[in-house]
C-alpha cells in the first residue's frame, strides 16, 4: 500500500515537472530540443501531459484503498492551495500569512450555495473560487503599497479576523458546528471517496496548468519583476499595482478553489477547520516544497498530509502517552521546517534542482562559469538565493568576447532603431 | 459612559501588555531587520521558567529576574544557532524560521507542562483602583505594567539614540558589510540584539501571565496584536511601539466591548489598513529620502 | 609598508587572483589599474579580510593581514572605502563619521577630528545632522573618503572613488588625497576605472589584467608607456 | 516653443518639452525654473552631483510630482502620470544602478521591457492560448537579436546578477530598446565602464542618436564631447549654459561650476573616441555624420 502511494506522487509529480518546466527559468522554452516529440504548441502541449496526468490519477486511486484515497484527495486539494501561494509568495514576492483565509470563504461560499441552492459541484466551486478572488481583489489593493513585514502582518490578522466572523453570525454560517456538505455522488459502481479523490487530483492538474500558463506568460515575468525590482519593473512599463493585486487574486481564486474541495472532503464546514496554523502551515509547505516552484506544491502538499500520518505513527513506536503524542506531530513539524530552511533554502525541489544541476555539470564537464571572472562574481552571485529555486542548470553556450567588436556592417548595428518601430508584426511568425 | 471609562482604562492596561512585547519586535527589527514571530513563544517558555521556580519555592522577584536573565540567554542562543545562518538570503526565511521556532517551543511547552491554563502570580493587587467612592478597572498592577512599559521605551530609546553600542546596533542591521570593514564586531551585536529582546519579551510574559490564562499558547494572541502595535507604530520607533500598543489596546476593548469578544482581530485589522493606507510605513516612520 | 607576495585568491572554479605580488609604500598612493573584471576589487577585498585568499600573503608594517577577521583588521588601522554604497544611508552624516571614528580616537579626539573633516569638506558640514541617504552622489563619496580619513588610518583602500563623480569634484577629491598622502605614513591604494586621472596622482601603478600583475611600475612609465596603455588601460 | 530658439539644428523635432519646471524638496529647491527639449539627436544633460539631474529623470518618469511649471511630451503633458505608463508613451529610461532582476535570466530581464507593447491579456495567458504563446516568442526572439547586436547573444540564459558590470549595462540598454522608444533617457550608461567599452557605448550612442532621441547624463565628459549634438548645464537647479559641446567646454561659468581648471586639459584631449583612426576600436562603428 505505502509503495503504491510513493508512486502515485512521484508520477503526479513528474507531470507536473513537465508542465512546470518552461515558466520558471527560461523563457525561450520552447527551443529545448528534449521536448520536441510533445506539440510545440502550448496549450496543445499542457493539455497533452494533462490529459495524460488525469488518466494516471484515475488509474492510481483505483488502485488505492478508500481511507488513502481520501488522503490522495487532499493532496490534491493542497496542491491547489500551494500553487495560488506559489504564485503570490514565491513569485510576485508578498508574503502572506493568510492563505487560510481564502480557503474559509470557499469552503463557507460552496457549502452556502449547496445548502440553499442545490447549485452543480461545478458551479459550486467555481462560485467559491470566484468569492475568494474578489476577497483577494479586496485585500490586494492595500496591499499594494505593503511589503514584506507589514504586509505579514495585514495577512495574519485577516487570517485571525474572518473566521470569527462565521460565528458572530451563526445563525447563517453555522456557529460552531459549522455547514454540513454533501459529497458528491460517485457514478457507476465508484465508492465515493475514490470519485472525490479523482476530482480533487483533476482540479489539481488544471489548476497547474491554469497557473503554469500564466507564469509563463508575459504576467508571469511582471511578477518576477516585481518581486526583484519595483522600481526597475515600473519603468520598463510594468503596472505594479495592478500586477500585484492579480497575483493576489490568482492565489485567492486558488485558495477559494481549495477550500471548497476541503469542504467536501471533510464533510463539515466549521470555523474550527480553518485556524490561525492552517495559515502558517500552508506558508510553510509552500516553502518546504520549493517557493516558486509548481512542483515544488506536490512536495508541500504530500508533506502537508503525510507529516501529521508519520509523526503519530512514530509517536506510537515510541510509545508515547497519548498527551505528549499529540504534540510530537508540531515539534516535528517546525523542527523540519527550520532544518530545511537552514540546510536548503530552495526547499525539496530546489534541493533536487541542485543536485540535477551537480550531475549535469559533471556529465556535460567543464565550460560552466569561465566566463565569470574576478569583479564580477564579488557580492552577489556567491550567495545569489537558491531562495528563487526557479533556475535550472546553466547551459551556457560561451559568450562571444566582451572585448572589441568583430566588424559589423551599419544595418545589423547597435539597436537597429528603425526596424524596432514597424517590424511588429513582419516577424509574427516566430 | 463610567463603561465607556472602564473599556478605556481596560484598553490602556491590555494596550501596555501589547506594547511591551512590541518593544521587543522593535528591538529585533532594528537591530537584525527580522520580524520574530517566535517572540510570543519565547516569552511563553521564559515565563514557564519562572513559574517552575517559584513552584519550587522560590520567591517572586527572584523568579522575575531569573525569567528575564533566560529570556536574554534564549534570545543569544535563538540568534547564534538559527538566524546567524541565514545570513544573505531572502526575507522569507527569517519569517519561516521563527515561524518554526514558535511551534516548536509551543510543542515542548504542551508536551511538558500540558495544555491546560494555570495561574501565574502578580507582582502587585490586581484589584481595581478606588478613585473617590467608584472602583475603576485600572489595578495597582495594571499601574506597574504601565511604568515597566515605560521604562522598557526609554530605555530602548536611549540604548538606539544615545549610545555608541545603539549606533553600532543600527549601523550593522543596515549595512552589515560595511559596519565590518569600519571595525564592528557585527556578529557579536547581532546576537546582543536578539538577547536583549529576548529579555524584553520575557518581561512581557511576565507582565501578561497574570492577566490571561496561562498555557503554551497563552502568547499567540497577544503577538498578533503586538505585532499589530509595532506595525501601525512603523517598526522601527519605540515610542511608536508604544503609541501604537495603546491604539491597538483601545481598539481591541472598544471593539470586543461595544461589538462583542469575537470581532476584536477583525477591529484589529481595521485598525491596521486605515493606518498603513495612511502612513504605509507606520506612523512613526521617516519618509525615505530618495526614489532611485 | 603593504608587501603582497603571490597571492592567490578564487570562487569556487574560477580565479580570481593569480600570484599577484606587489609593493606599496608609506606616503605615497599605489595605483591600481584594469578592465573591468581583472581583479581589482578582489585584491581589495582580499586585503580588508572581507575574501579569503587561497595562498599568498599580505603584511602590513611586519604584521600579516590575511587570515584575520574583517574588524580586527579595520581596528588595527586599514580603512576600506568599498565601490559604490560606502555609506551607511539610515546614519546621519555626523553619525557615519562618528562610527568610524570609534575604535581609533578617544572621545575628545573623535570630537576634533570629525570637526576637522568637515573643515575639509564644508559642504558636509551643511549637512551634518541630515541622513547619508539625502546626500547626492557625489556628496556620498565625499562623506565616504572623509569617513576613512576621519579615522587616520595606516593603510588606505579605496575602491573606484571617482565612481559617478563631475570632473570637478573628482579633481577635488585627488587633490585632497595627494595631499592627505603626501609627507604622512599613510600608505594608499588606489583602484580606478579611470585611469588617467589615477595615474595623475599616483606614484606607482600595478596594472591588472585578468588576475595576474601585468605591469608594476612608476606611474609616469605607465603613462609614457603607449602599448601598455592601448592594451590594458585603453587609452 | 520657447525654448527652441532655432540655436540648435536638432531641436526641429523636439517631443520633450520641460518648461519652467521647479521642484520644491521641504527646504531644498531641487530644480528652478527648467527649461529643455530633447528629441532627435543627442542632448547632454551635466552639472556637478547634486544639480538636479537625478530629480529631473525623475520628473520625467514620474517618481517626482513637480512643484510648478510645464512638461510635456508630444501632445501628452507630464507631470501627473505613473512611471509605468512611460514606456507607453514612448519613452525609456535607463537606470544608473544598472536596475536589472539579478535572479533572472538575461533573455527575461530584456523581455521585461516589451510590457508596455505586450497585448495579450490576462485570460488568454490563463489559457496558454496561440495569441499569448506567438506574442511571447515574438517578444523572445526580438530580445535575442537585440541581445546580439550589442555583442551580448551569448549571455542570454544566464542570470543577470552574475555577469561582469560591462554586460550588465547592455543588457539594461537592450531591455530600453525593446521597448521601440522614440526618446531614451541614459542614466550615466558610462560609470563604471573601461576606457575601451566607453568608445564603444559612444559609437552606439551616436548611432541611436540617428534614429531617436537621446538624453543623456553623464559625468564622462569625454562621452558627452563624443557624443552630444547639444549640451544642457544644470548647477543649484538652474540651468547656466546650453549649446554644442564645444561652446560648453569654452563656456568660463561652467568651467568654474563643473569642469574645474586642472582637469579638463586631461579629458579635452579625448582623441580615443573622437577620432576614427583606429581600427580595432569604435572607428568601426559608424559615425553619425
Amino acid at each position: 500500500m505505502a509503495s503504491l502511494d510513493a508512486s502515485g506522487t512521484a508520477r503526479g509529480a513528474g507531470a507536473g515537472d513537465a508542465i512546470d518546466a518552461p515558466g520558471s527559468g527560461r523563457a525561450g522554452g520552447s527551443r529545448t530540443p528534449r521536448r520536441l516529440r510533445l506539440p510545440r504548441q502550448p496549450m496543445l502541449r499542457h493539455l497533452a501531459l494533462a490529459a495524460a496526468g488525469a488518466a494516471l490519477c484515475y488509474l492510481v486511486t483505483s488502485l488505492l484503498s478508500p481511507y488513502n484515497d481520501v488522503l490522495a484527495g487532499e493532496i490534491g486539494l493542497y496542491v491547489v492551495a500551494l500553487a495560488g501561494l506559489s504564485v503570490l509568495t514565491g513569485m510576485s514576492g508578498q508574503i502572506s500569512l493568510g492563505h487560510g483565509a481564502f480557503m474559509a470563504v470557499g469552503a463557507y461560499t460552496a457549502a452556502l450555495l449547496a445548502n440553499h441552492t442545490g447549485l452543480d459541484l461545478a458551479l459550486q466551486l467555481l462560485a467559491a473560487a470566484g468569492t475568494a478572488a474578489v476577497l483577494g481583489a479586496v485585500v490586494g489593493l492595500p496591499a499594494t503599497r505593503l511589503r514584506g513585514p507589514y504586509l505579514a502582518g495585514m495577512t495574519l490578522l485577516l487570517a485571525l479576523a474572518l473566521p470569527p466572523i462565521a460565528d458572530r453570525w451563526n445563525s447563517l454560517f453555522g456557529g460552531d458546528q459549522g455547514l454540513v456538505t454533501t459529497p458528491p455522488t460517485a457514478p457507476g459502481d465508484l465508492n465515493a471517496q475514490q470519485w472525490l479523490a479523482d476530482i480533487e487530483l483533476w482540479l489539481a492538474i488544471l489548476t497547474l496548468v491554469v497557473v503554469a500558463n500564466l507564469v509563463r506568460s508575459r504576467f508571469g515575468r511582471a511578477f518576477r519583476a516585481v518581486r526583484d525590482d519595483e522600481v526597475a519593473a515600473a519603468l520598463a512599463g510594468v503596472h505594479v499595482a495592478r500586477t500585484k493585486v492579480i497575483a493576489f487574486v490568482v492565489a485567492a481564486a486558488c485558495g477559494g478553489l481549495a477550500g471548497g474541495l476541503l469542504g467536501l472532503t471533510t464533510g463539515v464546514v466549521s470555523t474550527g477547520e480553518f485556524p490561525l496554523t492552517l495559515s502558517i502551515q500552508l506558508l510553510a509547505a509552500m516553502v518546504l516544497g520549493g517557493a516558486g516552484s509548481l512542483v515544488g506544491a506536490w512536495w508541500g502538499a504530500v508533506l502537508l498530509v503525510y507529516l501529521p500520518e508519520w509523526s503519530s505513527s512514530l509517536a506510537g513506536d515510541l510509545q508515547l502517552g497519548a498527551g505528549t503524542s499529540a504534540y510530537l506531530a508540531t515539534i516535528i513539524f517546525g523542527a523540519v521546517l527550520i532544518v530545511a530552511m537552514i540546510a536548503a533554502p530552495g526547499g525539496i525541489q530546489g534541493s533536487l534542482r541542485l543536485c540535477w544541476a551537480y550531475v549535469g555539470s559533471r556529465r556535460g564537464g567543464a565550460g560552466t562559469g569561465d566566463a565569470v571572472r574576478g569583479d564580477a562574481v564579488g557580492g552577489d552571485a556567491v550567495r545569489s538565493g537558491a531562495m528563487a529555486g526557479g533556475e535550472r542548470p546553466l547551459q551556457d553556450r560561451a559568450p562571444s568576447s566582451g572585448g572589441p567588436a568583430a566588424p559589423r556592417g551599419a544595418a545589423g548595428s547597435p539597436g537597429s532603431a528603425p526596424n524596432v518601430q514597424s517590424n511588429e508584426s513582419s516577424n509574427s511568425d516566430g | 459612559m463610567t463603561l465607556f471609562v472602564d473599556y478605556s482604562l481596560n484598553g490602556v492596561a491590555q494596550g501596555m501588555i501589547f506594547a511591551a512585547l512590541a518593544l521587543a519586535l522593535v528591538l529585533i527589527f532594528r537591530a537584525t531587520r527580522v520580524v520574530n514571530f517566535a517572540q510570543g513563544a519565547m516569552a511563553m517558555m521564559t515565563t514557564f521558567g519562572a513559574s517552575t521556580l517559584l513552584e519550587h519555592g522560590v520567591g517572586y522577584w527572584w523568579a522575575f529576574v531569573a525569567a528575564l536573565a533566560i529570556g536574554f540567554v534564549l534570545g543569544a542562543l535563538v540568534e547564534v544557532l538559527l538566524i546567524r545562518r541565514l545570513e544573505g538570503r531572502s526575507e522569507l526565511n527569517p519569517v519561516i524560521v521563527t515561524i518554526g521556532l514558535l511551534v516548536v517551543l509551543e510543542g515542548i511547552a504542551g508536551a511538558v507542562y500540558g495544555n491546560s491554563s494555570r495561574g501565574f502570580p502578580a507582582a502587585y493587587s490586581q484589584t481595581g483602583l478606588v478613585i473617590g467612592h467608584t472602583t475603576v478597572d485600572f489595578s495597582h498592577f495594571d499601574v506597574f505594567v504601565l511604568v515597566a512599559v515605560v521604562v522598557l521605551m526609554l530605555a530602548n530609546l536611549v540604548l538606539f539614540r544615545a549610545t555608541s553600542l545603539g549606533l553600532q546596533m543600527r549601523a550593522s542591521a543596515y549595512a552589515r558589510e560595511m559596519s565590518r570593514l569600519l571595525g564592528v564586531r557585527v556578529g557579536r551585536l547581532l546576537t546582543l540584539g536578539w538577547a536583549l529582546a529576548g529579555l524584553a519579551g520575557a518581561l512581557a510574559g511576565l507582565l501578561t501571565a497574570p492577566t490571561s490564562s496561562f498555557s503554551p499558547y497563552f502568547m499567540d494572541l497577544d503577538l498578533v496584536y503586538a505585532f499589530t502595535a509595532a506595525v501601525v507604530g512603523g517598526l522601527e520607533s519605540p515610542v511608536g511601539a508604544l503609541v501604537g500598543g495603546l491604539v491597538t489596546g483601545l481598539c481591541i476593548s472598544y471593539v470586543g466591548g461595544y461589538l462583542g469578544s469575537g470581532l476584536e482581530p477583525l477591529g484589529a485589522l481595521a485598525l491596521l489598513i486605515i493606518a498603513l493606507m495612511a502612513r504605509p510605513k507606520g506612523l512613526f516612520a521617516r519618509p525615505p529620502a530618495r526614489m532611485v | 609598508m603593504l608587501e603582497v607576495r603571490e597571492l592567490s585568491v578564487g570562487y569556487g572554479p574560477v580565479t580570481a587572483l593569480h600570484a599577484v605580488s606587489f609593493d606599496a609604500l608609506p606616503g605615497t598612493i599605489t595605483a591600481v589599474l584594469g578592465a573591468n573584471g581583472a581583479g581589482k576589487t578582489t585584491l581589495l577585498r582580499t586585503l580588508s579580510g572581507l575574501v579569503r585568499a587561497r595562498h599568498g600573503s599580505a603584511r602590513f608594517a611586519g604584521d600579516e593581514l590575511l587570515g584575520r577577521p574583517v574588524e580586527t583588521i579595520a581596528r588595527a588601522g586599514v580603512a576600506h572605502v568599498p565601490e559604490g554604497r560606502g555609506i551607511i544611508e539610515e546614519l546621519t552624516v555626523a553619525e557615519n563619521l562618528e562610527l568610524a571614528a570609534l575604535w581609533r580616537l578617544g572621545r575628545r579626539d573623535r570630537r576634533a577630528a570629525i570637526a576637522a573633516t568637515f573643515e575639509t569638506l564644508p559642504r558636509l558640514g551643511t549637512f551634518r545632522d541630515r541622513r547619508a541617504s539625502g546626500l547626492s552622489g557625489g556628496e556620498r563619496q565625499m562623506l565616504a573618503v572623509g569617513r576613512a580619513l576621519v579615522t587616520q588610518p595606516r593603510l588606505l583602500l579605496l575602491d573606484e572613488p571617482s565612481l559617478g563623480l563631475a570632473p570637478l569634484v573628482t579633481a577635488q577629491l585627488m587633490a585632497i588625497l595627494a595631499d592627505k598622502t603626501a609627507g604622512s605614513e599613510m600608505v594608499v591604494v588606489l583602484v580606478e576605472q579611470n585611469a588617467r586621472s589615477a595615474l595623475s596622482v599616483s606614484t606607482r601603478a600595478v596594472v591588472l589584467d585578468l588576475g595576474e600583475v601585468v605591469a608594476d611600475d612608476e606611474s609616469a612609465a605607465v603613462a609614457a608607456d603607449v602599448d601598455l596603455r592601448r592594451h590594458y588601460l585603453g587609452y | 516653443m520657447p525654448t527652441a530658439s532655432g540655436a540648435t539644428l536638432s531641436s526641429v523635432g523636439s517631443r520633450l518639452v520641460v518648461e519652467d519646471l521647479t521642484v520644491q524638496f521641504a527646504s531644498l529647491r531641487a530644480l528652478d525654473g527648467v527649461s529643455l527639449s530633447a528629441g532627435q539627436g543627442v542632448v547632454g544633460l551635466i552639472g556637478p552631483n547634486g544639480a538636479g539631474k537625478t530629480t529631473l529623470f525623475n520628473v520625467i518618469c514620474g517618481f517626482v510630482r513637480p512643484t510648478s511649471g510645464r512638461l510635456s511630451y508630444g501632445n501628452v503633458g507630464l507631470g501627473r502620470h505613473h512611471p509605468h505608463e512611460l514606456s507607453g508613451l514612448g519613452i525609456a529610461r535607463t537606470l544608473q544602478g544598472v536596475g536589472l532582476c539579478k535572479t533572472q535570466s538575461v533573455l527575461e530581464n530584456v523581455m521585461l521591457g516589451a510590457e508596455a507593447r505586450a497585448r495579450c491579456d490576462i485570460v488568454s495567458a490563463l489559457l496558454g492560448s496561440r495569441r499569448s504563446s506567438r506574442e511571447e516568442g515574438r517578444i523572445a526572439e526580438r530580445a535575442r537579436q537585440l541581445l546580439d547586436e550589442l555583442d551580448v547573444g551569448g549571455y542570454a540564459s544566464r542570470r543577470a546578477g552574475e555577469l561582469p558590470y560591462g554586460v550588465q549595462k547592455k543588457v539594461a540598454l537592450a531591455r530600453a530598446l525593446i521597448a521601440e522608444p522614440e526618446l531614451l533617457l541614459l542614466d550615466e550608461p558610462a560609470s563604471g565602464l573601461s576606457e575601451a567599452e566607453l568608445g564603444d557605448l559612444a559609437g552606439r550612442i551616436r548611432w541611436l542618436g540617428t534614429h531617436l532621441g537621446v538624453l543623456l547624463v553623464e559625468h564622462r565628459m569625454d562621452l558627452v564631447n563624443a557624443v552630444c549634438d547639444r549640451v544642457v548645464v544644470l548647477n543649484f537647479g538652474q540651468v547656466i549654459a546650453e549649446g554644442t559641446a564645444a561652446e560648453i567646454r569654452d563656456n568660463s561659468e561652467v568651467a568654474a561650476a563643473y569642469l574645474g581648471g586642472t582637469v579638463t586639459a586631461g579629458i579635452t584631449g579625448s582623441a580615443g573616441i573622437t577620432g576614427s583612426d583606429d581600427g580595432a576600436g569604435p572607428g568601426s562603428i559608424p559615425g553619425p555624420r
